[in-house]
């Protein structure tokens, strides 16, 4: 297992060096550059864009610039962000843990309901409570997560009053107080729950049917024959088993976060990295650009190797010695 | 006239009727099947695929799938207890203990996430108060007891890692555990080789002698049947055909039906230019014929009475029952072809 | 006692001969007694027959800013309402579902044909060829969907013009999925004897891949091709909610839900965005439901 | 033995070893010796048996023969000619004369072919100029030649049973009027009446096609009711191969012996046999013993077993046998 | 300035919110209370005067850090934390107030003011300031690392100073940097590392009536007030600065959430309506216009190099003017909180030219447009609707404007192609990403014809920036001798010498050059929108920012 983790690993780094290469291609073809645009008679004048054009490199040959650029990336420094002007890793460590934070909470809302929807669904299926579960699951499915943060706006914060649209945390409260986690929380749950909203449906679903297609195995006829209550037959034989694979898919969640955070911070202007991202898109802060490009591409290669690995693990029918 | 001595039978099935609901309509999978099992003895079910063997089997253990299929109608009395009408408490209380089963797919019966000793302990954890390290010792005993070599280790390995016939015997140990006095055996060698399937043979009849368990046999291979039982039923599209000590059955099968099974089938000691063969499939559940005889459409001495009266099963020698028209009182003269 | 065989005898079991049906017609039968795919496929048809009739069913110009009808409740006039650019909301959401619905259509068609020829290729050939095919699936799945798609369309904005250059790059980004659903499919298909037996009475590869193994696979893709439709129509408007989509002139429906951006039209002003939201919704839940139709009449239980 | 003059088709020493492929770059780790030098020959008219345990390479030597795999190693003769590595239009005009009956009768037929297409396809590729009315009366033919209604022609697999499925096989498998047929398994997955149903008929167009099989299973009794000589087959290689007769009643490989005590005998009833009851399972073809393959499980075996790896050797007339028991050079050695 | 609404607005108010007047506010305001200021996009968070890049970062700054000189409603400089006296233009006299304490206690002096031009023309600086700093004598031997100061500072005591500038300029003054450093706090930071520095970051220093509490960067500030404030204590206890999406601005203004909020004109309308909130508007210095490309600029040799004759006939450019009905224009997509100008300068600022002193004013006459169509030879030839120019080949207008997330852009642009059309001529839009509209605007791409933007302007009055014909951002490509002329006269002491009047009748002259030559179409110039909440006091505006926080109150 060892030897399979560390070859699983090592396989990543040339589809790192692929991706940072595809990046910064990407990043040269866009057009124009950070300074472009930021003509304002009042703050700067065309002499100090072209200096500062000169300073950033910007005009030496394009493998001095990569190599610049990948070689400064593998030693921790991201560069400075044109629009903050400030590094690129300070910039995201400040980032980082709000979009962690809402992406486990929102794990939390995901895991939480399929298992409390999924479950109940799996065990009594073809009910009248498994038929809502089922229809509202295909409603949430038809949702784009865009129009639920739409909505989830104008009716919790808008109209009810009941979660803040924007923000991260109340400013007056000081940093690692229960009062300031608990700020935290509160403004973290909305999105959260958007964020969350868009896997529950499928996982609860998904265990549902696994659940059902679990309790026709043999497995359980065996375990019926043997005199094992019914509870014990779903709490333990079949849960087990369906909850492999929804195990599994804890990889593929950061993929869906990374996708998510893009839309559901932006929409709850959540200072994360997904909304990171989309300013200095707009703002062609291309050392922000290219280091969280990577680095998404870097978590989604994370999140496939914890599948995989994950896998190997939990499952013992696949479990490599 | 029939039972004889029916206050020993450790199991007795009357007129047993399992339904399954298809379509928003019940069919009769198994269709008013009679029989004792005696103690200490192996009785064998017999029959083509999709006869009812299995049915009738899940419905003794009270694990027809629920929703879709139930008993309904007979008894079933097990040790003087009508099993058809226990809540499923209490007959978890039976499963496994009283009665046991093991299943045709050693490949898919045990849970897979789960070690052996794990789904071993279970069943003794199920019907005992019994400390984790005593279960474990006698799991071990058990594993023993069914050949298996080094079980201490085997108790760590999960499902996969055994062979098919390691774990034919895991669920063997898993099914004299608590001593039952019943076990339900539903095809337990089908999916093995034959050599496997000679062990398998074997360990289950030494078992069988050692803990003077009752055995129902189910299979399709008459081989098998010759071999290892007292008894015989012969199954055909959810009936008893016929029933017989094994001796006499194959010395003299009387339905047609069984006589065409016995005589389809290749035998290493003789050698025949041609087999017998049963023309046409067994009805599926749907469409079985009501009234008359269900082996009527595919029986070469069929007469015109088969298809509308229904045959009974009736003693025609001592210990050798045969339901068909044939060997009914009035015996027809005239052979009607289909 | 003898007992004559009959070999002569056919077999017409119990029952009586039917009408034989391909599984094409048989899926076709299912599919039309699902009463929820249904009545989704005669929503979803509805909303593609209105919106490419639009220019005969509205005269509105979708594109014109009428100052002078800015931001109008719904009223006879207008159905719908207009926008805070005074343009008739029902007229643009007609027009939208043009948009949505092929950006929809060409992508999934896109993303299908690519990702098919490179997974039965792939999975077909196997070796080297499938190794080198899957390694480059692998990375370009790598690449996480929208935040290529947007960088990828700002690098390419100006060489292919407007709603074109989304469905270039949300195809070129998009086919990984199923390239590696073809390539499994294709693999576990060829291990049916079935195609052994194709190769055995002479069968030549290109017969194989399309006479045996495609119509196979063709019901996974067919499945997919639902999920990806519907993706694709998602896509397409959160891309253009966020404004990266297709350009903001085109009347979509992502771009038609981009004004509850401003605050006074999520607030005051729900027939702006309203419409588009609930139409893109039911769209989504048609498709699906569709999706699951075709998905149950297509297992393969019922003709295997 | 009906026609001793020159074999039909002549395998000699064939392997088939697949790669294990693993990790990522999916280097080669290992082989599973499937085949692992199987000898035999089989005579025109005539049907060879190959019995063995599940995964011991039975269909692999089948398909091996039929070139659906490229063996690793050895030889294949049909009619003398060398075909172990033709390609290309050789190897499909050969594939004419040899057909295949598979083993799983809902796997090999095309769910989404009308039955006529499936038993047509052979003769629409190999006389692509022949007209479509002509083929269509060929395989009416054949239909009922196999026992099919007419009607079958339009209709699609799924509607059909078990055995009917086989039947289709099995017309597909002649529509070529090969010279060789290769039954794998072909009545493993049926019902007993439906399986004797299926023998017969395979006996009749034997006779009435002048066909040679290879009829392979793992049921030993169907083997010697359908066979005039039997190879028995154990982790990939052959320990005996005789005549039907010899194999039953004089097995000389403890393997064989071991295999026909197991078989259960309905002629028994109620008799305690004197069953040799094999220990432990069949060892996995990526991990075989050394020497003798069945050496961990032979009742007779000596230290010599371990070591030597026994080639088939002709002990009495017609029964060759790869056992060290048998062998005097190597029992002295 | 370049960039859009949320850019634009704002700007040039790097020496705006604090205000003068004292003689505002009521005798006795409430003291103690919070308030919340909202600021609709994102700070960079570079919290340090000296390298701030933003409007929204000055929004942020605004509360505590003041600068020597301010504006008054004329853009007039006022005396602040100095005053000035000159002779010549070229040497001015500084005199500090005294006992003016930083936020650490210490006291400001002139030393901090040389430290901060020190820095900014220190050669590690990354910042953009440098023009400000240049002008003075000896800064560009500094910045080069010739001399070990600024030869042009001359420290008096701690609170006078003499300046000297490398030449007399009219606007030495507003151009020259004023903003002091707290020496004493920075001093042990390198130049290099002043930007990414925790101090620039999180703990900026200032004298201003508030100083820094919490950060949470980008997304809010906690301001204290600083009792020991030299013009007095502020009213308030605590400001809040957070930053809120752009569509929460009117949910957070109506339940209270935020007590002041810049708002979109768009909004204006609801705001207005809302009981608990005053709507203040105050004027912009920002204007909006349509643009024509007539050449090519070369960057190296600073000329314009290429010709375009496409619209060089003053009588097309008429034409499209007095199509548009800027009227309309601005009432449907700017709330009406704006007003036509036919002349580049804001009307606010002191150098505007009287409206009645410019020859024309462009009304909407769609007729007059046609007819001066039909004089220059645009005519519709081939009969599709659309004229053809004078030798009878196709002419379409290539209309080009930058696009964001923001929806109303399209539909503004699209307006004025339609004005176009309604006049016969032929006009396509092309909606472009900002970054690259401007890159491709700037680099004279091919396909931009004809373009809209937006410039403000700061306290400096002076134009040439964008309108001389060596300047890169003269995006016309606009070459005029006499606009030059003009241009460098009203800055040439010999010619204006300290007479601002004089200065002005250039001005003027010049606006009415642009006014007849029309090198863009001015469209309009905006007002400044604030939503504030009824509960807060004392809050003023006019067109260099708002007054004093520290005059802010809660009322009760
Ligand atoms: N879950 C079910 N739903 C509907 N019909 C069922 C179900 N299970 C069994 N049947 C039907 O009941 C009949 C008897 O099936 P059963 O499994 O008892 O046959 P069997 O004799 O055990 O066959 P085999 O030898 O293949 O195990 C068959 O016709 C089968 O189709
Ligand atoms: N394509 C393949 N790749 C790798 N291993 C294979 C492949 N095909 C067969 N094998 C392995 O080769 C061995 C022999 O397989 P084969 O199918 O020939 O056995 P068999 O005797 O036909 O068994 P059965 O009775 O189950 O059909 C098995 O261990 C099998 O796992
Ligand atoms: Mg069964
Ligand atoms: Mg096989």
């Amino acid at each position: 297992m060892l030897k399979y983790t560390i070859r699983r690993i090592l396989a990543i780094v040339p589809m790192l060096f692929l991706i940072s290469v595809v990046v910064f291609f990407l990043a040269l073809a866009m057009p124009g550059d950070a300074l472009s645009g930021e003509i304002d008679p009042n703050n700067s004048d065309p002499e100090y864009i072209e200096m500062m054009r000169e300073k950033l490199g910007y005009n030496d040959p394009i493998h001095v610039q990569y190599y610049r650029w990948i070689t400064d990336f593998i030693q921790g420094d991201f560069g400075t962000s044109v629009k903050y002007k400030m590094p690129v890793e300070d910039l995201i460590a400040q980032r980082l843990p709000n979009t962690i934070f809402l992406g486990i909470i929102s794990l939390l809302f995901t895991y939480l309901f399929a298992f409390a929807m999924g479950m109940y669904a799996g065990k009594k299926p073809y009910t009248k409570i498994d038929h809502a579960i089922g229809g509202f699951n295909y409603l949430m499915l038809a949702i784009p997560i865009y129009i639920a943060g739409v909505f989830a706006i104008y009716l919790f914060s808008f109209k009810l009053g009941w979660f803040p649209f924007s923000g991260s945390v109340d400013i007056a409260l000081t940093e690692g107080t229960a009062e300031w986690w608990l700020s935290r929380l509160y403004h973290v749950i909305l999105p959260a729950l958007v964020l969350g909203a868009m896997g529950t449906a499928s996982y609860t679903q998904f265990l549902r049917n696994d659940i059902i297609d679990n309790s026709q195995k043999d497995y359980v006829r065996t375990a019926r024959a043997k005199g094992t209550p019914e509870s014990r037959i779903y709490n333990q034989h079949i849960l087990r088993n369906s909850v492999i694979p929804l195990i599994t898919f804890l990889g593929f969640d950061i993929v869906t976060i990374v996708n998510g955070a893009l839309i559901t911070e932006t929409i709850f202007t959540y200072p994360g990295l997904g909304q990171l991202f989309l300013t200095s898109m707009q703002t062609n802060d291309y050392p922000t650009l290219m280091t969280l490009a990577l680095m998404f591409s870097f978590l989604v290669l994370i999140g496939n190797l914890i599948a995989d690995l994950l896998y190997g693990i939990v499952d013992p029918r696949i479990r490599v010695e | 006239m029939r039972e004889v001595s029916n206050s020993q039978a450790i199991l007795e099935v009357k007129n047993l009727e399992s339904a399954f609901m298809i379509e928003g309509e019940e069919y009769n999978a198994v269709d008013g099947v009679s029989f004792q099992v005696q103690p200490g003895k192996v009785v064998g079910v017999v029959g083509e695929s999709g006869c009812g063997k299995s049915v009738m089997s899940l419905s003794i253990m009270g694990l027809l799938p629920k929703g879709i299929g139930k008993v309904a109608g007979g008894e079933i009395i097990f040790d003087g207890k009508h099993l058809e009408q226990l809540p499923d408490q209490k007959m978890n209380k039976i499963r496994g203990k009283e009665i046991s089963m093991i299943f045709q797919e050693p490949m898919t019966s045990l849970n897979p996430v789960f070690t052996i000793g794990y789904q071993l302990e279970e069943v003794l954890h199920n019907h005992f108060k019994i400390s984790k390290e005593e279960a474990t010792k006698k799991i071990i005993q058990l594993l023993d007891a069914v050949g298996i070599s080094r079980p201490n280790k085997i108790i760590k390995d999960y499902p996969h890692q055994l062979s098919g016939g390691m774990r034919q015997r895991v669920m063997i140990a898993m099914a004299i555990a608590c001593q039952p006095k019943l076990l339900i055996a539903d095809e337990p060698t089908t999916a093995l080789d034959v050599t496997v399937q000679a062990q398998i043979l074997e360990l289950l009849q030494d078992i069988q002698r050692k803990n003077d368990m009752s055995i129902i046999f189910i299979t399709h291979d008459l081989g098998v049947v010759a071999e290892s039982c007292h008894e015989v039923i012969v199954m055909y599209a959810g009936r008893i055909v016929e029933k017989a000590s094994v001796e006499r059955l194959f010395k003299g099968p009387k339905h047609p039906y069984t006589k065409l099974l016995m005589g389809a089938i290749p035998r290493l000691d003789e050698t025949v230019d041609e087999l017998e063969t049963i023309e046409g499939i067994v009805p599926t559940l749907t469409k079985m014929p009501s009234v008359g005889c269900r082996f009527a459409n595919r029986c070469p001495q069929a007469m015109k009475e088969c298809v509308e009266v229904t045959p009974q099963l009736k003693e025609e020698e001592s210990n050798h029952e045969v339901a068909c028209l044939l060997y009914e009182a009035s015996r027809p003269e005239e052979e009607v072809s289909r | 006692m003898e007992i004559v065989p009959n070999h002569n005898q056919t077999q017409t079991s119990a029952t009586k001969p039917q009408k034989s049906m391909s599984p094409w017609a048989i899926a076709r039968r299912k599919f039309f007694k699902n009463k929820l795919a249904v009545i989704s496929l005669i929503y979803l048809t509805a909303i593609a027959v209105l919106s490419l009739l639009a220019p005969y069913i509205t005269t509105a110009d979708v594109t014109k800013v009428n100052i002078g009808d800015m931001s109008l409740p719904p009223s006879s006039e207008h159905w719908l309402g207009t926008d805070t650019s005074g343009r008739d909301v029902f007229t643009r959401l007609l027009y939208g579902g043009r948009v949505s619905l092929l950006v929809g259509v060409t992508c999934t068609t896109f993303i299908l044909i690519i990702g098919t020829i490179i997974g039965s290729v792939a999975g077909y050939f196997g070796g080297w060829v499938d190794n080198v095919l899957m390694r480059f699936t692998d990375f370009m799945l790598n690449f996480p969907f929208l935040v290529f798609v947007i960088v990828l369309n700002a690098v390419l904005f100006g060489v292919i013009s407007g709603v074109w250059l989304l469905i270039f790059v949300i195809s070129m980004l998009g086919w990984g999925g199923v390239a590696r659903l073809v390539r499994s499919k294709i693999l576990s298909e060829k291990e049916n004897e079935y195609i052994l037996a194709a190769i055995s009475v002479g069968g030549k590869p290109y017969k194989i891949i399309g006479k045996h193994l495609l119509p196979n696979v063709l019901t996974t893709v067919i499945v997919q091709a639902t999920i990806l439709f519907a993706g694709m129509i998602v896509a397409e408007s959160a891309l253009s909610y966020l404004g990266f989509g297709v350009p903001q002139e085109v009347p979509s429906w992502g771009n038609m839900l981009s004004a509850s951006q401003q605050p006074e039209v999520l607030q005051n002003m729900p027939w702006i965005w309203m419409p588009p939201a609930l139409v893109l919704i039911l769209t989504i839940l048609s498709i699906n439901f569709i999706g699951e139709g075709i998905k149950d009449a297509l297992n393969p239980k019922s003709f295997r | 033995m009906r026609n001793a003059a020159k074999p039909l088709l002549e395998v000699n020493n064939l392997q088939m070893h697949f790669p294990v492929r693993g990790g990522f770059f999916r280097r080669k780790i290992g082989e599973v010796k499937a085949v692992d030098g199987v000898t035999l020959s089989i005579n025109k008219g005539e049907t060879l048996g190959l019995v063995g345990e599940s995964g011991c390479g039975k269909s692999t030597t089948g398909r091996s023969i039929l070139r659906l795999l490229q063996p690793t190693a050895g030889q294949v003769l049909l009619e003398g000619e060398d075909i172990t590595s033709v390609k290309g239009k050789k190897l499909w005009d050969i594939r004419k004369d040899m057909q295949m009956v598979f083993q799983d009768p809902y796997a090999s037929l095309n769910p989404m072919q009308m039955v006529g297409n499936i038993v047509g396809e052979p003769i629409r590729n190999y006389y692509p100029k022949k007209k479509s009315e002509e083929i269509k009366q060929e395989v009416a033919d054949l239909l009922k030649r196999v026992g099919l209604p007419e009607e079958a022609y339009y209709k699609y697999a799924h509607e059909f049973s078990g055995g009917q499925r086989q039947r289709i096989g099995i017309a597909r498998a002649l529509a070529l009027k090969p010279k060789l047929i290769i039954a794998d398994e072909p009545v493993s997955a049926l019902d007993v009446s439906v399986q004797s149903q299926v023998l017969n008929l395979l006996n009749e167009l034997q006779d009435e096609f002048q066909l040679t099989y290879l009829f392979i299973a793992h049921d030993l009794s169907v083997v010697k009711h359908m066979s005039n000589r039997i190879g028995v087959m154990y982790l990939g290689q052959i320990v005996e191969i005789a005549d039907k007769g010899s194999i039953y009643e004089n097995p000389l490989h403890p393997y064989t012996q071991a295999l026909i005590s197991a078989v259960p005998d309905a002629s028994k009833v109620g008799e305690k046999r004197d069953r040799i009851v094999l220990e432990g399972d069949v060892p996995s073809p990526e991990n075989p013993p050394t020497g003798c393959p069945f050496h961990t499980r032979c009742p007779k075996a000596i230290d010599k077993c371990s070591t030597i790896k026994p080639p088939l050797k002709e002990v009495k007339p017609g029964q060759q046998v790869a056992c060290v028991l048998y062998d005097e050079s190597l029992l002295k050695s | 300035s370049g960039g859009d609404d949320e850019q634009t607005k704002g700007e040039g108010e790097e020496t705006s919110e604090e205000g003068t007047d004292e003689n505002t506010g009521e005798d006795n305001p409430t003291q103690g209370g919070t308030i919340t200021y909202a600021i609709d996009s994102e700070p960079e968070g570079i919290l340090n005067i000296h390298y701030y890049g933003t409007a929204t970062d000055a929004d942020v700054l605004g509360f505590m850090v003041e600068s020597l000189i301010d504006y008054d409603e004329n853009l007039e400089p006022q005396p602040n934390l100095a005053s000035w006296e000159t002779e010549d233009n070229k040497t001015y006299t500084f005199t500090f107030e005294e006992g003016v304490k930083w936020h650490d206690g210490d006291e400001l002096t002139v030393n901090d003011w040389v430290f901060a031009l020190e820095t900014i023309a220190h050669p590690d600086y990354e910042g953009p300031r440098y023009a400000n700093v240049q002008t003075i004598e000896g800064a560009e031997a500094f910045n080069k690392g010739e001399a070990e100061s600024i030869s042009g500072l001359e420290v008096v005591d701690d609170y006078t100073i003499n300046v000297t500038f490398d030449e007399a300029r009219v606007n030495n003054l507003v151009n020259v940097w004023s903003y002091p450093m707290h020496e004493e706090y920075w001093k042990d930071v390198p130049v290099k590392d002043m930007l990414e520095h925790e101090k620039t970051r999180m703990k900026p220093m200032g004298t201003g009536p508030f100083k820094i509490g919490n950060v949470v960067p980008g997304e809010s500030y906690e301001y204290i007030a600083n009792e020991d404030y030299w013009k007095g204590a502020p009213n308030l206890d605590k400001v809040i600065v957070k930053v809120i999406d752009n569509k929460a601005v009117t949910g957070a203004l109506q339940n209270g959430e935020v007590d002041m909020v810049p708002v979109h004109p768009t909004m204006g309308k609801d705001v207005e309506a809302m009981e608990n909130v005053d709507l203040v508007t105050y004027p912009g210095l920002s204007y909006y216009y349509v643009g024509f490309k007539f050449g090519k600029f070369d960057n190296e040799k600073k000329e314009i190099v290429e010709k375009n004759e496409k619209y060089a006939d003053l009588k097309l450019r008429q034409a499209m003017y007095h199509a548009i009905n800027r009227e309309e224009w601005v009432e449907a997509f700017f709330g009406g909180y704006g007003t036509p100008v036919n002349a580049p300068v804001p009307s606010s600022h002191w150098i505007a030219a009287d409206n009645d002193d410019l020859k024309n004013h462009y009304e909407y006459d769609p007729e007059k447009a046609k007819a001066l169509l039909d004089e220059a030879g645009y005519e519709d030839t081939d009969g599709d609707g659309f004229r053809e120019d004078p030798k009878g080949e196709k002419f379409v207008v290539n209309f080009a404007h930058y696009s964001s997330t923001n929806p109303t852009f399209e539909a503004r642009a699209k307006a004025l192609t339609q004005y176009w059309n309604e006049i016969g001529l032929q006009t396509e839009l092309q909606m472009m990403e900002s970054s690259l509209y401007y890159d491709s605007i700037e680099k004279d791409k091919k396909g931009i014809e004809v373009f809209f933007g937006g410039w403000s302007t700061g306290a400096d009055p002076d134009p040439s920036a964008l309108w001389k014909s060596d300047q890169l951002w003269n995006l016309p490509r606009w070459e005029n001798e006499k606009s030059d002329q003009l241009l460098e006269d009203a800055l040439n002491v010999e010619v204006v010498g300290t007479d601002k009047e004089k200065r002005k009748a250039i001005y003027t002259e010049w606006q009415q050059l642009t006014n007849e030559e029309l090198p863009m179409l001015y469209i309009a110039e905006l007002e400044e929108i604030m939503g504030i909440n009824q509960r807060v006091g004392g809050v003023e505006y006019d067109v260099s920012g708002a007054n004093n926080a520290n005059e802010w109150y809660i009322k009760e």
